[in-house]
């Protein structure tokens, strides 16, 4: 039916009565996710678009059941809402703020991994399983319910590839964010592992970027997948980014660029589009 | 935040490891002075935020005082790689026994860090790790996990180094470890470190690199005086709040989102397009920070269209739909701008736009975006 | 190491926590000044590193400055619970709405750090919770583990505190916690901390207390101006290296051990004999620390006779034997000296006991040391 | 036959080249200890009364399958060798230094016990096992082979006991120093489950003193045991110390002072000394 968003998922927003959380969960809301409760210390008895507002976390999941969370906090308190939302018990924590510290990133993606926890972000647009809901901060009027899967390291082209798999009639099972930061909760080996599993999903699309080695990391899974995997990388012709030093060099080796994501992907067994229109044309052949 | 040398060895200082004997100048008259003070033959060093200096002319030696004010002179007329030299670094020359690598960076494959030793050192060490891995020492650390001496003597076991030295190095390696953590650094290079003929080990470079998004917590980077590192427009564009990149077409490029913007790159290039730049809102999009960042593009001068690739997520249509408009109504009057807006409010935001004199695009097509630039392009070209 | 009231004030005021407005003040003339200078109705504290200075009159409120000189006169001539007064702490009178307690100590059964809140303050807590222990929230941690605000304001959740008010003693409380760990703090108690009438939230008072053993790392402390808090006999023997604690006895102690001197108070007691100070070596026996150490003891004067208990293991029983030959040698010429001395190099030691004319015992037995001295004294009552 | 220490432990010295190491090392030695290696960063291929020293545990405990450490290291350095023959796989660590910082002292007991290592310390005598060998400081001569296992906060007391226990013909199968610091790495209760077990002891002397809780806690284990304690409490009639707070009076409650520890032992079945000497009397009653 969809992967990590579903008809069970019983959210929160924390950070609901800030200026961006309130309204994005007005947006939810009217999209018909589930949102039981927010969180906003100090601010317990308020309610933001008719959702009672608490003072933390645990309140909300020992009341209501929650299972999810989204998170609009500033970046410098980031940390320690995913870590409140992990502590209570909650396995699904999708992180929205841009400009996390990356040591910051890299803590909760520890305790997240450690505990069985799926964070999406920093810096991701959520997750969307249309008809069913919405965790994040996508327009919902980009996406149909529908049978392909995808990954994006990039909020915006995700909206973008939706677009053309509406256009032609496919429609999404679940569009995930991983997040773009250099450092994310998970991977998007991990995100094609669920969509495999999926009963809803027939094909996955990858919308990869420059940069790192996410994609490069997911040709194992992709090759022992059942299902179809198209692969897309933006910033073929970009300009190179800032180079880590030696170090960076060292470890990145030659993953990050366009080519190597292209090469290993393909080797793989995924379908390569290089324009994101091309996406459906290859859905028709290998559907 | 990425520090020149003399900042990064002023660091390295601050956390207990030693550098060369050096002084920084402004100008070629305090050069002798700096030698004096030194006391020895010297390296002037321009001080440019960029690597490849030493190949490009911008090391140079001085045996006396006089040399030393003549090399000055030389340096500060020098442009390197696209930076006027500002500063110079003069520092005691060297007599060197041996050279080494160590490291530190982010490995955001596996969320670690990871500390890197190599027993040599120098330009030439990517080379080296390539042809000789086994000379690559290499340890990944969980944030939870720390770095301790003790793990630094066991991996350089049977490199070569023994008694005090071996002692000395792990002591410097698990101080930069510990200041990479606590100081919020993405890089910590030494390279190479040096051990002298006198005994001493010195840090003969120093690269250094702070998180930006972690500078309201690291007082001591955020006081330094600000490096001039970026084109004067890039730091701009930091002010404004917005990421940028110049690049060297003539169409200027407005996206709400990194991957969105590389696209739009790689879409554009694909068609004959050149953009002068790529500039990326994120996602605190305000009518002040769209007009803001048109004024920026259109600086550039020579630009003959503009394109903003905008979806309406986190990011409000609307506010930046009124941006678009300010900015066509004051400064933005005669050049083509070309709006794809799609998402949230996107109604709204059309009918600010129609009435800005925009060319719109109501789909989620980039493609199309493109195909209106081309055409108003070719429009205006045939006149 | 113990701060004074107004040092572990600036303490808080450094971690962010609020405290009354206070001058320090160190003579009767500066009072007024000080009351001009908080401008409203005061209270004159005591700075004595004792607790139940209010119930000794170590406290006074003064509504104008010449009242606030008379009573900084009389109280700079008090001596309170043994300690003469030599600072004033002149701070504003506050209008207290609540009162609550926070506090942080080392739970040495466990080895974790215990957080505790009560949302009642001030003398009696300790009452409280014995009557009410529902009212004491309790967070132990590990230390690798942290507490964050979100678990503080879990735990308040029910008890009263809402709105700003929940979060901004969240804050305090993990800004103390923070603290107690960066710090090597053993204690951090805010008691009461005061919620005003004017809306702020102030800590009334400040028990702070550093781990010793970690002061060389915590420069902050280790700089502080160091409190009278001692005896200055207990201060020498901290000098010297030795723990000491002034009993009101005439038998001079040393024991090479904790365990050991407090089993040998135990059977001299037992036997009606009263020891003047509990003077205890550690492990780092010197001929000078022991020498130094009878000077000590011999210090307060009215010794009837010393007794030395030791053990050689980590200690040198050579080293000792010196010492105390030399003690005997200069200034300690006179006094009846009981030496017990066995473990490792004991026949090396006996010899030089032997030679210092010293009364020694070559067994283990405490007990007939202390018989021994008892001999001894009776012998010398009777002349 | 003993605890802790036996004829299977292999032992080296940290800290082997300093003053007050390389003297207890001969000391260990003539004992008879097994000390098969030791440690000073830097000071590898020279040796100390014939052990060779090397830069770090871990190669002694590939070279020699080394079980046991004695460290002699100055107080601010002990955590770090503490947590250095941990990660090598030591089980047996014996913390000798004083005036350890108890923030260091809790991170070490936090990862012993986490890691099934017995730490004795800080501020410990170590531990003998008479007639086998000595880890530790405590004079040889003071200690004899028998059937008595001891347990002691202080060093010194632990030889006075002993002294006891040789006049009386008994001896000690293990004489052990859980350390004098507040924190420390093991409990009594833990060394008297040990001494429970073990074919070779057949009553455990307690020497405890004043503060803390570590006799209390005991009294679990005492009422479950199947040998005869004996509980001694040094300090009846010493000065109270110093108040920790209203803070430590209220975790502390009752328990700390000599009443609160021989009421408690003697209720959970422990036989009581109140001098020293008196113990071989209780012995033969028990025994």
């Amino acid at each position: 039916m969809a992967i990590l968003l579903t008809y069970e998922t019983r959210a929160i927003v924390q950070g609901i009565t800030g200026r961006v959380g309130s309204i994005q969960t007005r947006w939810m809301l009217e999209y018909g996710t589930k949102i039981l409760a927010g969180v906003t210390p100090g601010r317990k008895g308020e309610t933001v678009y008719g959702v009672p507002v608490f003072d933390d976390v645990k309140e909300t999941v020992e009341r209501f059941g929650v299972n999810a969370t989204v998170i609009f906090a500033p970046p410098f308190a980031a940390k320690d809402a995913v870590f409140e939302a992990i502590d209570a018990g909650i396995k699904l924590v999708v992180v929205i703020p841009e400009h996390v510290p990356i040591a910051d990133a890299m803590e909760m993606r520890e305790v997240a991994r450690k505990r069985g926890v799926v964070m999406l972000g920093p810096t991701t647009p959520g997750v969307i399983s249309p008809g069913v809901g919405k965790l994040g901060i996508m327009p919902g009027n980009m996406f149909k319910p529908g049978k392909v899967g995808v990954i994006s390291r990039s909020g915006t082209l995700s909206y973008e590839v939706s677009g053309y798999l509406n256009d032609e009639g496919f429609g999404e099972s679940s569009v995930v964010g991983i997040g773009a930061d250099p450092v994310t909760g998970v991977d998007i080996a991990d995100i094609l592992e669920m969509f495999d599993r999926d009963n809803d999903t027939e094909a996955v699309v990858i919308v990869g970027e420059i940069g790192g080695s996410r994609e490069e990391d997911a040709s194992a899974v992709i090759r022992r997948m059942r299902k179809p995997v198209i692969a897309f990388i933006a910033g073929r012709l970009a300009p190179p980014g800032k180079r880590m030093g030696h170090a960076g060099a060292i470890i990145q080796g030659e993953t990050g660029s366009a080519d190597s994501k292209l090469r290993v992907l393909e080797d793989a067994g995924a379908k390569i589009a290089f324009k994101l229109s091309e996406i459906p044309k290859i859905l028709r052949k290998v559907l | 935040m990425r520090l020149l040398e003399y900042q990064g060895k002023d660091f390295l200082k601050l956390i207990g490891i030693d550098v060369p004997e050096g002084v920084v100048i402004s100008a070629p008259s305090e050069a002798s002075g700096a030698f004096e003070r030194i006391g020895k033959k010297v390296v002037l060093k321009a001080q440019v935020p960029i690597g490849g200096r030493g190949k490009a002319g911008g090391i140079k030696p001085a045996d006396d005082p006089k040399t030393a004010q003549e090399v000055a002179s030389e340096l500060f007329g020098k442009e390197i790689r696209g930076f006027k030299v500002k500063k110079l670094l003069v520092e005691e020359a060297l007599d060197i026994a041996r050279e080494i690598y160590m490291g530190i960076t982010i490995d955001t494959r596996s969320g670690k860090r990871t500390f890197m030793f190599c027993d040599a050192g120098g330009m030439d060490i990517e080379e080296i790790v390539k042809l000789f891995p086994e000379r690559l020492v290499r340890i990944d650390k969980y944030p939870s996990e720390a770095l301790r001496e003790y793990e630094i003597r066991s991996a350089l076991r049977g490199k070569g180094f023994e008694r005090e030295l071996l002692v000395k190095l792990s002591h410097i390696a698990a101080s930069m470890f510990d200041a990479f953590v606590r100081y919020d650094l993405t890089i910590l290079e030494i390279n190479p470190l040096c051990l002298l003929k006198d005994g001493r080990i010195v840090a003969a470079d120093a690269k250094v690199e702070v998180d930006d998004n972690a500078l309201f917590r690291q007082e001591y980077f955020s006081k330094l005086e600000k490096v001039d590192v970026e084109d004067y427009m890039e730091r701009e564009a930091k002010e404004i709040g917005v990421s940028y990149v110049v690049l060297d077409g003539d169409i200027g490029l407005i996206s709400s989102g990194a991957g969105l913007g590389m696209y739009t790159v790689d879409l554009m290039a694909d068609e004959g397009l050149r953009p002068a730049n790529f500039l990326e809102t994120g996602g605190g999009i305000t009518a002040k920070l769209i007009n803001d960042s048109i004024r920026l593009v259109l600086r550039r001068g020579n630009i003959k269209a503009i394109l903003i690739n905008l979806y309406g997520g986190v990011n409000s249509l609307i506010e930046a739909a009124n941006g678009v408009k300010q900015a066509r109504e004051s400064f933005a009057k005669d050049v083509p701008i070309v709006v794809k807006a799609v998402g949230n409010q996107q109604e709204e935001a059309w009918e600010i736009l129609s009435s800005a004199g925009v060319h719109l695009i109501k789909t989620f097509h980039t493609e199309k975006a493109i195909d209106l630039l081309k055409e108003i392009l070719s429009q205006k070209e045939r006149g």
